[in-house]
């Protein structure tokens, strides 16, 4: 029995709903023990262009409040997960940095302790769960389903700090969508980016980033798709219609599921305790393969 | 020591030290030193008038020390030692100070503690030249045969040249034939001129030579002895094969079943069982691949031992070892390609369409896998568009730091091959930098700039992707046009980092040579003696030394063959000035100095009733182990003594006065 | 446009290399590996990393702050994974926002609403009801979720939070 | 001296093969350290004895560092071994006298100009924290 901090960060608990419902009802099954962190807030990451050291505050006090209750972080944002061991290795080797932190925190009753473990969605399935494990679970496997894993690029980058996907390819994504039944396989730029984080910039040239990313997957064959990060559901999903707008193209429709959804279904629970209903892609096309009815 | 006269000079090394210090004010600082008759200050003491400066002073006020602070030791000890040699004074009376190196070049921010640090330590030089004496040294023979690790063309090419000077020459190779690298190559930059059909004769060349015994497949094993008088141990690998009965004629390799990846085809291609490495080996004698040999898998066939008509297959055949003595030892064993699966982004060992640049020269090959025909591995079909991707893990952080200075060069020879096997293939060559600096190049470089359909496109990718049908898909930021461009290729080559050999290291541990940071072997000088290594007695020849070309490999080897020709035929080797010695008086015969000595260099010996240890001079080489070891202070090194030493530490502690 | 040399402004490279080491922005030699690489430039051929890079080193970064183009960058890592000198072109971006904030410009106006939801709400933004692919509106309570509580309960946090952000939106 | 920060003063043996090859390195590619490094060249770290090290702090050294080749990179085959054990024993003397801070053991080789820097920047700002030994003083006032 593994005991993780349940961190949130700040666009699951807002609107991405679907990975928390799928996350608080999946995990508990496979014998993971999820403890709510609602003190956390957000990890600061998508705010270090307007001032990095504010991040890095953000971060280490997320880190400090964690360490004060003992627990690992189960992060489920690969931005919350990127961002908080990166402030990591940047208080371990930034003294200064890091003394400037301890006071702030310090005036706030919090005492700087950066040394927590912090995990990603992805790790406690394949490293902690293990796919052994979730194939035995498997009641409703996810046959002749072609899905293209799409882990979005801070699963695998930066390198200079651990990656949940160490080897700079998805492959425990590949390893747990295997053990569902699925089938996996090779499309180009695999490892590419959503452009989740152009948004704010310009909409209609994120929108095109996405759209080359599903061209890839359907061009290769690929029935679904399957992220663990709550901007490139975001994109992928939320924005699919937006896109398919966007670079005029009807065909750039593909069903996108969270990992954990798709665990879910695997294991049987149903559709709606998986926030299934959420998910604006045609996920039906899958749940009717697999005989199953979105309103069950 | 009443009489000890020092005479001390600061030298300026023009800007290098007189830039951050003022040399003047150290000069007039040491000549209040104790026992110091004369300090003076000029601009360049290495300089003829510097040197003439130093010896007339040694005349004109009798001086018995001189102190030189100047550039590092190891620059130009041996410079003044040679001016004190020739005033008459043994140059073991010579003391130098490091103010360059050690000072001026690494404190130039503070250069008042510079000028102090520079004081101190010509205090504390003159502290310890007070208890110098002078050293003789002794002579043992060479002994005049040379052993060559590496038959790629710069072992050929070092061998040739010993052998020639009248030396013997073991030639050691671990794999089936000599030819090294230059034998997998097609054809040869800038003058396209076919690779085997200049190196083969040479190969003959080193078989035939009376003065050369060539230990193909075979490794060094062991190395010990010295400079002069090395003892070496070869091991022969079991070859399966009696070279001595075999006469070469091949019909083993015809009729042999077995089949395995040929490593001369980089892997391209395949071989028999039983092979030789390609078709003109050196020597012309097969080996058995036990791996894939069907007799050793799976115990049948024995079809080349039915064939042989002179019945010299061995199937029991073991490992043998040769002890060999030689005076000097060529380090040629060269380099190899970068593991290119490590760059995951260009997909090599995913994408079968991705090739390093000696995959190609096997393609392009008339004697290689595909008989000369240049083809996508995936298919076999003829590539139309190809990309060649230059600096390709070199010049990289992450992966080899310098650079493979042949890639340039390749990378035009393969836009050869491709126009000449597919004569309408469109060709890109994505580069960083060309750097066509050797002879030829440039005008090479011209000559390809002007062919049709070859582009030249400034710019690295980043990621290279697999289509459904093989080809490659990549983007590439041209900054010459200042666009993006994409590209879809059907093959795609590399020009692959290169790194030293793997088996270099435990070698490099044998002969005791350092490396540099890459972990080529590190020569004595990066300018002045780059065929040398700190080890004396063995030298560099070609790539392991760094990469290179095959015109500097050969340039190379031969001067390292040079070098080792004159340290030969010198005819003997000095014992080190820096040796032990025992004040036999105080010596009480523990032999806790035998003990330490890295050499076997001490022994124990009966003298007029009492034992005391006894220094091999030639067999010492000044470590000095014995003398930190010696509990009664009778163990001594040469220029090294405790009190000399001590007096230079007590300097340095104490600060100048 | 041409650049002119007297213009050229050490400083900016010396802050920028303050801000993202360890990484190595003056090895750059503009192999442009990154703008090959570069998600942005794809869809946004005026976003070359490279060229941001060798302004940097010029110092001449006046004309990139106005045009904002700096808050293009996606942060796909993918610049700082390839790139052979550690270059990190994307902290490279990252440190000249942080500089042009640092100088008064404001950065796109989506982001300045981020910031102030951070700071008042402790997330990006109030959690919002969404729609279902029926047209069911959903929020936290209707999913069962727990309510979400104002993780900044101490003022001193706020406090430490607006003197690093405060000025975006204030 | 006058206010200024305090200055150790420490000296250096270093090997002639691997440690004063990579301080030469260090000079050669102008990487900058500290000045309060002395070196004393000696053939190999193995001839250093206990008795030069305690002279140096004895006579007014603030710290001492031992450096030679990589273990296995010895150009006398075993040199630094032995200085690694001499060390070992040596640490325990000091540690009796309290000094065992103040003396260290490094390998630099002839390629690491760069580490030779970090190592001597490391050690000067170790020693400066330390403080003064001022050994000299106490024992000349007995």
């Amino acid at each position: 029995m593994s005991k993780f901090l349940l961190f949130l960060g700040c666009t699951i608990p807002t609107k991405q709903y679907a990975y928390e419902v799928s996350v608080r009802n999946v995990l508990p099954r496979l014998g993971i023990e999820l403890v709510d962190f609602p003190e956390a807030g957000c990890c600061g990451f998508p705010l270090k262009g307007i001032s990095k050291k504010g991040w890095v505050y953000m971060s280490a006090r997320i880190l400090s409040l964690a360490a004060k209750r003992g627990l690992p972080v189960l992060a489920l944002c690969n931005g919350c997960d990127t961002s908080l061991r990166k402030v990591k290795d940047i208080l371990k080797h930034d003294e200064v940095l890091r003394d400037e932190v301890a006071e702030l925190l310090g005036r706030e009753g919090v005492k700087l302790n950066f040394n927590v473990d912090v995990y990603h969605t992805i790790e406690v399935l394949h490293d902690f769960v293990g796919v052994e494990k979730i194939k035995s679970l498997v009641v409703r496997p996810l046959k002749g389903i072609k899905i293209a894993s799409y882990p979005g690029c801070h699963m695998l980058r930066p390198t200079d700090i651990p990656r949940p996907e160490p080897s700079g390819e998805p492959k425990k994504f590949d390893m747990v969508l295997s053990a569902l039944g699925a089938e996996v396989g090779y499309y180009p730029d695999k490892g590419g980016c959503c452009g989740a984080t152009m948004l704010p910039y310009s909409p209609k040239h994120a929108f095109r980033l996405t759209a080359s990313k599903i061209r890839n997957m359907k061009d290769f064959g690929f029935q679904a798709t399957t992220t663990s990060c709550p901007y490139c559901m975001e994109m992928l999903d939320s924005k699919q219609e937006a896109i398919r707008t966007e670079v005029g193209d009807d065909t750039l429709s593909i069903p996108v599921f969270y990992i954990t959804q798709l665990v879910g279904l695997a294991i049987g629970l149903k559709p709606r305790e998986l926030g299934l209903n959420l998910n604006l892609s045609p996920v039906e096309e899958v749940l009717e393969k697999l005989g199953v009815s979105l309103y069950e | 020591m009443s009489d000890v006269r020092i005479g001390v000079y600061i030298c300026h090394c023009g800007k290098n030290i007189a830039g951050v210090i003022d040399p003047a004010k150290v000069a007039e600082f040491a000549s209040k030193l104790p026992n110091v008759v004369v300090a003076r200050d000029y601009m360049y003491m290495c300089s003829s008038p510097g040197q003439a400066l130093i010896e007339e002073d040694i005349k004109k006020y009798n001086l018995n020390r001189v102190i030189v602070a100047a550039c590092s030791p190891r620059m130009h000890e041996p410079t003044f030692q040679a001016v004190l040699r020739k005033a008459g004074l043994n140059p073991w009376l010579l003391q130098m100070v490091n103010i360059r190196e050690h000072d001026t070049w690494v404190h130039e921010d503070t250069p008042d503690k510079a000028e102090e640090k520079a004081k101190e330590l010509v205090a504390a030089a003159v502290a310890r030249a007070t208890h110098l004496y002078e050293i003789t040294t002794e002579k043992a023979p060479v002994v005049k045969s040379a052993l060559v690790v590496g038959g790629g063309i710069a072992g050929i090419r070092a061998a040739l040249d010993l052998a020639n000077a009248g030396i013997k020459v073991y030639l050691v190779e671990k794999r089936q034939s000599i030819g090294g690298k230059m034998a997998q190559l097609d054809k040869t930059f800038p003058t396209l001129d076919c690779s085997k059909c200049i190196l083969t004769p040479l190969m003959v060349d080193v078989a035939r030579h009376p003065n050369i015994e060539i230990y193909a497949y075979s490794e060094v094993v062991d190395v010990s002895g010295s400079a002069g008088d090395f003892k070496v141990k070869i091991k022969l690998k079991p070859t399966y094969v009696d070279w001595s009965k075999c006469t070469g004629c091949g019909v083993c390799v015809e009729k042999c079943p077995g089949r395995a990846p040929s490593e001369f085809n980089e892997g391209l291609g395949i071989r028999k069982a039983i092979y030789f490495e390609f078709a003109q080996a050196v020597p012309r004698r097969p080996v058995i691949d036990p791996n894939y040999c069907l007799w050793f898998t799976k115990g049948i066939c024995r079809v080349c031992s039915k064939v042989c008509p002179v019945g010299a297959i061995d199937y029991e055949q073991k490992e043998r070892y040769v002890e060999l003595n030689v005076g000097a030892i060529v380090v040629a064993i060269g380099y190899e390609i970068y593991d290119m699966t490590k760059m995951v982004e260009y997909g090599y060992g995913k994408f079968k369409n991705v090739i390093t640049g000696l995959q190609l020269e096997r393609l392009s090959d008339a004697d290689g896998p595909t008989k000369g025909r240049i083809v996508r591995l995936s298919d076999g079909k003829e590539p139309k568009t190809i990309a060649i991707v230059l600096c390709a893990g070199s010049r990289d952080e992450k992966h080899v730091k310098y650079c493979c200075r042949f890639g340039c060069a390749a990378a035009l020879k393969h836009v050869y091959y491709i126009k000449h096997s597919v004569p309408d293939a469109k060709v890109l060559v994505l580069y960083t930098d060309v750097r066509a600096f050797g002879k030829g190049f440039e005008e090479f470089y011209q000559k390809v700039r002007s062919w049709d359909d070859v582009y030249f496109i400034r710019g690295r990718p980043a990621e290279i992707f697999e289509d459904k049908d093989g080809s490659l898909i990549f983007d590439v930021y041209d900054s010459n046009t200042g666009q993006l461009i994409n590209v879809k290729a059907d093959l795609v080559v590399l020009e692959s980092a290169v790194v030293p050999p793997k088996d270099w290291e435990p070698l490099r541990r044998l002969l005791k040579v350092s490396c540099d940071p890459g972990g080529f072997a590190l020569e004595l000088h990066p300018k002045l003696r780059p065929f040398e290594t700190t080890a004396d007695g063995i030298f560099l020849a070609g790539t392991i030394q760094g990469p290179k070309d095959i015109p500097d490999t050969v340039a190379h080897a031969a001067a390292a063959a040079a070098a080792a020709i004159g340290f030969l035929l010198k005819g003997y080797v000095e014992s080190v000035p820096y040796l032990a010695t025992v004040n036999e008086d105080l010596c009480s015969g523990c032999s806790l100095c035998a003990s330490v000595c890295p050499y076997d260099a001490i022994t124990i010996e009966e003298k007029e009733g009492r034992r005391v240890a006894k220094v091999n001079v030639i067999k010492c080489k000044g470590c000095g182990a014995c003398a930190a070891t010696c509990p009664s202070g009778a163990m001594q090194q040469h220029y090294f003594t405790d009190t000399q030493i001590l007096s230079e530490v007590s300097t340095l502690a104490g600060g100048a006065k | 446009m041409s650049l002119d040399v007297r213009l050229i402004d050490k400083k900016v490279l010396k802050d920028v290399i303050e801000l993202v080491k360890p990484h190595t922005p003056q090895y750059c030699y503009q192999c442009a590996k990154c703008t090959s690489a570069c998600s942005t430039s794809k869809v946004l051929p005026d976003y070359k990393p490279h060229l941001i890079v060798a302004l940097t080193r010029l110092g001449l970064v006046k004309e990139l702050l106005n045009s904002g183009i700096i808050w293009a960058c996606s942060e796909c890592w993918k610049c700082a994974e390839y790139c052979p000198q550690d270059v990190a072109p994307v902290e490279v971006v990252i440190a000249l926002k942080n500089l042009a904030i640092a100088m008064g410009y404001k950065p796109p106006e989506d982001l300045k609403v981020m910031t102030k939801n951070v700071i008042e709400l402790g997330y990006i933004s109030p959690p919002i009801e969404v729609l279902s692919k029926e047209f069911e509106v959903y929020s936290r309570s209707v999913l069962g979720l727990p309510q979400l509580i104002k993780p900044y309960i101490n003022v001193e946090t706020a406090n430490n939070l607006r003197r690093f952000f405060g000025g975006v939106y204030e | 001296m006058g206010e200024g920060v305090f200055e150790p003063r420490i000296v250096v043996f270093a090997c002639n093969w691997c440690s004063y090859a990579g301080i030469d390195l260090a000079g050669t590619s102008r990487i900058k350290y500290p000045h309060n490094v002395r070196i004393v060249k000696v053939m190999c770290s193995g001839r250093v004895n206990p008795e030069m090290v305690l002279k140096a702090l004895a006579d007014g050294a603030d710290g001492v560092l031992i450096t030679g080749c990589h273990p296995g990179d010895c150009h006398y085959i075993s040199g630094n071994y032995k200085t690694m054990r001499r060390y070992f024993l040596l640490r325990k003397l000091l540690k009796q006298l309290g000094l065992e801070e103040r003396v260290r053991l490094e390998w630099i080789s002839a390629s690491e100009g760069e580490r030779w820097a970090r190592v001597a920047t490391d050690f000067v700002e170790h020693i400066r924290r330390l403080g003064p030994l001022k050994l000299k003083e106490v024992m000349s006032s007995e």
